[in-house]
């Protein structure tokens, strides 16, 4: 029987600049040719347990091969110790934590988190409370914040072939805010609504990083049967689908729960079949064969009609258990004959002799792992029996979930001994207090009395996260429309054009230039596209005759020559030299020399 | 869970976060007994394999464990560790031997002696033994040991670790693994087994007295200088190449050493008084030169009056990498004619630890003779030009 | 031909063969007065080209030549040796200032100071000045001038050569000629430019502070440690890249510096004793400690005692490559509790000529803001994780 | 007019072991992937004179790139000073030099010998003088010995394009022995004899390498017109026909001369005629045309008819110059129209517009080098006018002469300050005294008298320079008949069916574990072959079951299994059990086990 449906969410935002113990950029422009392979190995935390999560990938027995890029250093490879905590990411912790009503720590303590699927080089994630017991006003109540944790962000994953997986380096180390809600929330809807509300703090105060992968969500869920973490959600809108997909998947079980608790499951026992599909026609089957794979058939006591049927979907979920373990696939009674098998059915149910109710599977696997998939099988049948459903699991493309791991304890932390507790001071919590995100009124009346530009230009800059770079902006051109005209237009009419993201850091030293030189807006313009489009080097941009407008003397020298061909006036002079340069020059300016020209005895 | 470090209060949440708190500004309300540790790593005895090894521990990272109390990592010798992680482990039959661990850098020449006389027993009973060790002062202590036994019917490795074994991604485990293999083989030397890559997938041996730990905590620190390692191990497999010696038909000891020894850094701003004063009382002293093996000549003095003292001055280079040579240059030349006694490239702290060893068991008369023959592969006749990169 | 060293003639034969016979066995009969030298290289003026570059003389391998008579290699310094060899001399202005020519393991920081100023005129008057020193101390004495120039108008490179300029061999040319080039960029900083490889196609350009001599004979001994180079001279262009200090709008030269400080290489054989009389009379001591920077706990007392005295002490590490860290072990925080200060992965030498430059320059009770604080890019942010293989 | 011949030799006859100043092997066994490239600057030498040979190839502006081999340390690539001196080396040079009646000098002095032709990486050769003024007695009188110098090997040249040579650096630094004798040698088979004289020494003591290279020839020539050194002559037989050949070419010069001398070579001088060649016909003009290169035209004044022409081949020494930087070629008018050389002749001849009595040539060329090609050109020729016929001349595979470079100078010698002057001691001279070569007769008795083998085996090995193979294989085996049927037979077999060379040292451990095992010799030939020919490696063979004879009671259980299929008897148990096993054993063996298997009741 299930209860009220009670949902939490766990909101992880990168934060953008350097790393969190190291002066890494958070940036990364490529991965390297370079990397490395690795084996971790499961420790116990600092009770002495092992964590089950961490157990389970031990028997998983994976190697990890991790590809450098541009912003790793030997921190990020394991190869020394953290060094000295990133302050602007600790101060932006401390001062969201205030925003969103926590209490704040007193002392910055640092955890590692084992986590050995390999994200972490070191086997572990360190992390560290920063805040807690907040709550944030919705349109449904308050939501309650349990705890606000500044944390590395992991690895990126590349590609995993079971026993075998690559990460890319770019993204481990990162700031992250991690920001876990009590389980307040009462729907999808509701839960969209909190993410986006705090979500839209960080970004508006231009603290996060921009890109697919900068601001994910887990979602706690329970309906009473234990909870179930899912992981990994990307946009806000999938978290409505996935709740709607677990609930559903969750009731079919509760009605399964009934039928299948009580039955033996001696029976579920794998056994080699693969004489019998010597000659397959099943591609899938032949493909796995070459490779050295087997076929094994068992058994399921009791589930047929519950395999793949209606909303039951037991299928699924023996099958999510298999692919963990690298299996080929899976094939059960429910949907065959079927995926190009049919001849071999009825060897296989002579053989195999399942009875009236019973179903059977064949699973295609490594055969050093049929052992591990068959226990592992046994376990999770045996939960669903006893609906005891928590469980990690993650999202997939189309919205739906899968199992992943099982829910990782207490047991996986343990004490960061490389970094040292760091007391909150008075003075931190000042500094933070001075940065804490506004509301979004109070931003954009800051932003128009700042800077001068309108409501909507300001509205447009915050929403985008755009206002630090506003700041340096204005702070290097000291013309508050310019670089509102920057950010709004300029910039992203580039990036159209390029079909590509432009790094702030790498348009700050043309700014200067364009400071230094005097540049007028059409000049700067035509250099930011020069620059980006054209890939010319800055040093060359400096030295670019197409740059520096034409001097008095040039204009003049110009001028003449029109006049030696045609008739000149005020009126056709500026077509006519824009016919015939493009470089830029002061049209007033040209006017005058014309003007003079004509006075003088010239003509 | 509550822990009292300093004056502050460490609590464990549910969740593993630890908590910390001011002990000033909590007020003890009523104390628990502790509750007896729950230990889900229980100690099962290792299953005894067919390969004879002894395994000594001295201490170090290799078998280190966090300190809750400090904060720091401290040695702490839990064999088990080996157990669960070392895929290879059954095949041995592990005779251990584990001392009072210690830090490496504050183990002694007296240390040593201890160490040599174990291992010497350890071989006498096995067919190879494996000295746990912190890398600090790894290559100090094998060097000293590849000099005091002039003869070993097996190899001694040492192993060590640059990530504590309480971390999953610890090295320790992988260069265990790597030493046991090697253990197996025809090798009679002392070396080090280490880490050959930032991969777990190769472990370098290197000859004890060409080994360096050169940089402070990658786990690929150590590094054969001026050669190829001995061997490695890779794949699963120990391959040895190269020149090695091999097992002798016994293992002798020379269990003595004269720790008066020192090394002179020589730099622009050392003079001649500072040389006088880190001699003082000093059977010999290795100078670390410059280039090819220089001091200046403002040093001359003192050096010349040191060696009519009796003292032996030796001369290595500040570089690491490659030959002094003291007849290229007429600094060389004059140093020379001073009796300064130049040491190819041996490495200095290696020539420091074998003038130990030649002081203690020559006599006076013939140290330079001892000091530069080659006696364990400590001198590369023939310095690669590439050296393979792993 | 004949000439006459110690005891031996030495017979110059007309097919160019050297004849040596014992001078007791020789009766001289006449005595010819020697024939003026025939000198085919005649020192023609160097031309005049249009970028102004300094160039200091020091002494060192790239300006010697064989001494015929010691038979050793003697810095005899002669810029026309430029001329013939340096493709790309005529499109500079050389501004010759030829020191005394002295070899490098003799220099003093008196002598730094001298270097110093005579690099501070050639900057005020030209685009770049290019100092000639022997590799022996080179990375001293550029870590000298790097601190004490804390602005620059234009690049000191210095050029040295492992191989003597009379060798057809001799890597000194191209160093000079990528010097030369380097010259002309918009460096701001003290660096070195050195053969980055085996082959003469590449001269490495190496950060001053960040350089150490790490093979006593190859082209290529010199390495930035922890780091890449700051550029590459590769087919004949100077190619800057990463992260160097451009030009400044003028030169600042700090001409003072305290000589005493000294470098104790801790080793296991190193007693309380001696590292008291290491200490002796130093303001300031660099400890190139083991591993991340640690030393054996009977030196405690000593260095507490030198601590209260008033000597700063300092910790680096002697395995050269890595950061000194005195909080992940035991010992490390408890050094540090004794008021040790650690310098992160700073090199032990440039620790050295560091402190000398603050202790001359700043208050006394400053000394740790500055001995630690990042002036020159003596401290590596992010060490990568594989170097460029050059 | 010519006097008479004159003829010296230098014998260069490496010596085998270790390098001269290190002490890597003389053998390699391949060239790794390793390489480095290098320049060389021209020095002058320890009197201030550059050398001519020296300036000569600093003109030529060449890029060296040298291989690594297996046998190179820092020494050889100029990374370090020189080690000890290879001690045996110098004592078998004082021993060959007392062997040649020479005198020893007192010091062993070092000198750099500049070579820049890239032959060694340092840019000079490392030579001592060890003996002088000696002689051998030869059928027509003594041939003095004017030198014996104990020097470096040059590395061996791989490819050369000119402005890029490659070398390998297997062969740099083997100790090297150079014998330079008088101008003693009056013709071409005298100095075969001579030759063969000397080298024998060395072979028959052991001492040299063996390979192709290991023993080479430099031929001095003089008829009355300057020295020619002619280069490398590898083959004894080749002395005689390239001395044939230089006789007559410089008899044709002689004659040259005199119709040449005081003809100006003012119009020798070549004009860029590219454009007449346009649309040619020439294959090899096309190409170099395609490569870059131009065509070039010269009058050749005076010389028509003497560039080809009976025995004038004054073509072939302009031609040799061209070559030497790099040129497509050079073409003539003594052999022009030809090369698909045609339709240009009327306007190429219309443009240089040569005389009556002017030949005329076009050459193609790399731009750059052009006036240093015409430079070099006229020194020839104003050289062969005054009968000035020094230079450095190399043999070719049809065994005439080419031009190489000048003659070098004394100017090109230094001290090598990196080596001390070592005096040869009384202790040495003795030591050497006892290692002097023999003369065959003496040797052969030697040999006879010491392994007690025949005059025949005795004469084969020495010839072969098999004395230390046999002395080092009779140590091990304790076996004189078997040391020596090893050598004469075993190892020549074994070479002939894998068609290569094995080194003796490979042998070494073989004949080791022969000796542990107690192996007879069929055993041994067994181990050889399966190690050489089927490359089995050394521990495999060392566990190798085949290699272990058949045990009494393998053989026992062997015969018992035989006799139950068929009758046997002593006259077919031995090839009964041939049939069955590969393995070895002792027939008497087996018939004591047969004969006691049917004594006994088995039967």
């Amino acid at each position: 029987m299930s209860s009220k449906v009670m949902i939490g969410l766990e909101i992880h935002i990168q934060l953008k600049g350097v790393k969190l113990f190291c002066s890494c950029s958070t940036e990364s422009r490529n991965i390297t040719d370079r990397s490395f392979t690795r084996y971790l190995y499961v420790r116990s935390g600092e009770t002495g347990h092992i964590d089950p999560a961490a157990l389970y990938e031990r028997e998983r027995d994976r190697t990890f091969t991790y590809l450098l890029t541009d912003n790793t250093c030997l921190l990020d490879v394991d190869e020394e110790p953290p060094h000295e905590i990133n302050r602007e990411a600790l101060l932006r912790a401390i001062a969201t934590s205030l925003a969103l009503n926590c209490k704040v720590v007193d002392r910055v303590s640092y955890m590692r988190k084992i986590v050995i699927d390999g994200s972490n080089t070191s086997g572990f994630q360190r992390t560290a409370l920063i805040g807690f017991n907040g709550w944030v006003e919705t349109s449904r109540g308050k939501v309650h914040i349990s705890s606000l944790c500044l944390e590395e962000d992991s690895a990126r994953k590349i590609n995993d072939e079971g026993e075998n997986v690559t990460y890319s380096l770019d993204r481990l180390g990162v700031p992250l805010l991690e920001i876990a809600t009590e389980p307040d929330i009462v729907d999808g809807d509701h839960a969209v609504e909190t993410a986006e509300l705090i979500g839209k703090k960080l970004i508006m105060a231009g603290w996060a990083r921009r890109g697919p992968e900068a601001i994910r969500q887990d979602v706690n869920f329970s309906m009473g049967f234990g909870r179930v973490e899912i992981k990994g959600v990307p946009k806000l809108s999938t978290i409505r689908n996935s709740l709607k997909y677990e609930v559903q998947r969750q009731k079919s079980l509760e009605i399964l729960s009934e039928k299948i608790s009580g039955q033996s499951l001696d029976h579920l026992k794998f056994r080699e079949v693969t004489g019998i599909f010597e000659k397959t026609e099943s591609k899938v089957i032949k493909r796995n064969l070459d490779n050295g794979y087997r076929i094994y058939g068992t058994i399921l006591p009791a589930l047929k009609g519950f395999l793949k049927n209606g909303d039951f979907r037991l299928g699924k979920e023996l099958a999510d258990v298999a692919k963990l373990y690298g299996s080929g696939g899976i094939m059960h009674s429910d949907e065959l004959p079927g995926y190009g098998v049919e001849a071999e059915l009825k060897p296989l149910v002579e053989k195999l002799k399942p009875g009236e109710s019973d179903g059977y599977a064949i699973l295609i696997s490594d055969p050093k792992k049929i052992t591990l998939i068959e226990k592992e099988m046994k376990i999770r049948l045996r939960r669903i029996a006893s609906l005891d459903l928590s469980e990690t699991r993650v999202i997939s493309d189309d919205e739906t979930t899968h199992y992943l791991r099982p829910l990782p304890g207490g047991e996986r932390m343990y004490p960061e001994t490389d970094v040292p507790i760091m007391p909150v001071s008075r003075e931190m919590l000042e500094e933070a207090g001075k940065i804490i995100p506004k509301t979004e009124d109070q931003m954009i009346g800051d932003i128009v009395s700042r800077f001068g530009i309108s409501r909507q230009d300001a509205f447009v800059i915050m929403s985008g996260g755009h206002l630090n770079e506003l700041a340096e902006a204005f702070e290097i051109l000291g013309n508050s429309s310019l670089a509102s005209r920057l950010i709004i237009q300029i910039i992203p009419d580039i990036q159209k054009k390029i079909k590509g993201e432009i790094d702030f850091s790498d348009i700050v030293p043309i700014l200067k230039l364009s400071r230094e030189r005097n540049w007028d807006r059409q000049i700067l313009e035509k250099a930011l596209e020069m620059r980006f489009s054209a890939n010319i080097s800055l040093e060359v941009l400096g030295e670019s005759d197409e740059l520096k407008p034409l001097d008095a003397e040039e204009l003049k020298i110009m001028i003449l020559d029109i006049m030696k061909h045609e008739d000149v006036s005020p009126k056709n002079i500026i077509p006519r030299l824009r016919g015939r340069t493009s470089r830029l020059f002061d049209p007033s300016r040209a006017l005058e020399i014309l003007t003079s020209l004509k006075k003088s005895n010239h003509i | 869970m509550v822990s009292l470090s300093g004056n502050t209060y460490n609590i464990k949440l549910k969740n593993g976060y630890n908590f910390s708190i001011p002990a000033e500004s909590l007020e003890i309300v009523e104390i628990f007994p502790p509750r007896a540790a729950e230990v889900s790593e229980v100690d099962t005895p290792v299953p005894a394999g067919k390969h004879k090894v002894s395994i000594i521990g001295t201490g170090g990272t290799i078998a280190s464990r966090v300190d809750y109390i400090t904060g720091a990592v401290k040695p702490v010798l839990n064999p088990g560790f080996l157990r669960d992680n070392v895929s290879s482990i059954s095949e041995f039959d592990m005779d251990l031997n584990l001392m009072e661990p210690m830090l490496s850098e504050n183990l002694t020449p007296d240390d040593w002696i201890r160490i040599a006389r174990l291992a010497k027993t350890g071989l006498d009973k096995n067919r190879g033994t494996i000295i746990l060790h912190g890398t600090d002062t790894m290559s100090y202590t094998a060097s000293a040991l590849s000099f005091m036994f002039p003869s070993l019917s097996g190899p001694i490795i040492f192993a060590g670790s640059q990530r504590s074994s309480d971390r999953p991604s610890s090295d320790a485990f992988l260069n265990l693994e790597g030493a046991l293999e090697f253990s197996k083989t025809n090798l009679g030397e002392v070396t080090l087994a280490m880490h050959a890559g930032l991969s777990d997938d190769r472990v370098a041996l290197h000859r004890a007295v060409r080994s360096r730990k050169m940089h402070t905590t990658r786990r690929d620190a150590f590094r054969t200088i001026g050669s190829e390692p001995l061997g490695y191990y890779f794949q699963k497999k120990a391959q040895l190449k190269g020149d090695y010696r091999g097992r002798a038909k016994e293992t002798v000891l020379m269990d003595r050493l004269d720790s008066r020894v020192s090394i002179v850094f020589f730099h622009p701003a050392l003079v001649a008084s500072d040389f006088e004063a880190m001699v003082q009382g000093k059977k010999a002293v290795v100078i670390m030169g410059t280039g090819m093996g220089h001091t200046a000549s403002r040093l001359y003095e003192s050096i010349k009056d040191t060696i009519s003292s009796g003292t032996k001055v030796m001369m290595t280079s500040q570089c690491i990498s490659g030959s002094v040579n003291l007849k290229v240059y007429s600094t060389g030349r004059e140093l020379l004619s001073l009796g300064v006694i130049p040491l190819g490239n041996m490495l200095p702290e290696v020539a420091m630890v074998k003038s130990m060893f030649v002081l203690a068991n020559y006599p006076h008369e013939d140290f330079e003779k001892y000091i530069t023959e080659n006696m364990r592969g400590e001198i590369v006749k023939n310095e690669p030009v590439f050296q393979e990169v792993s």
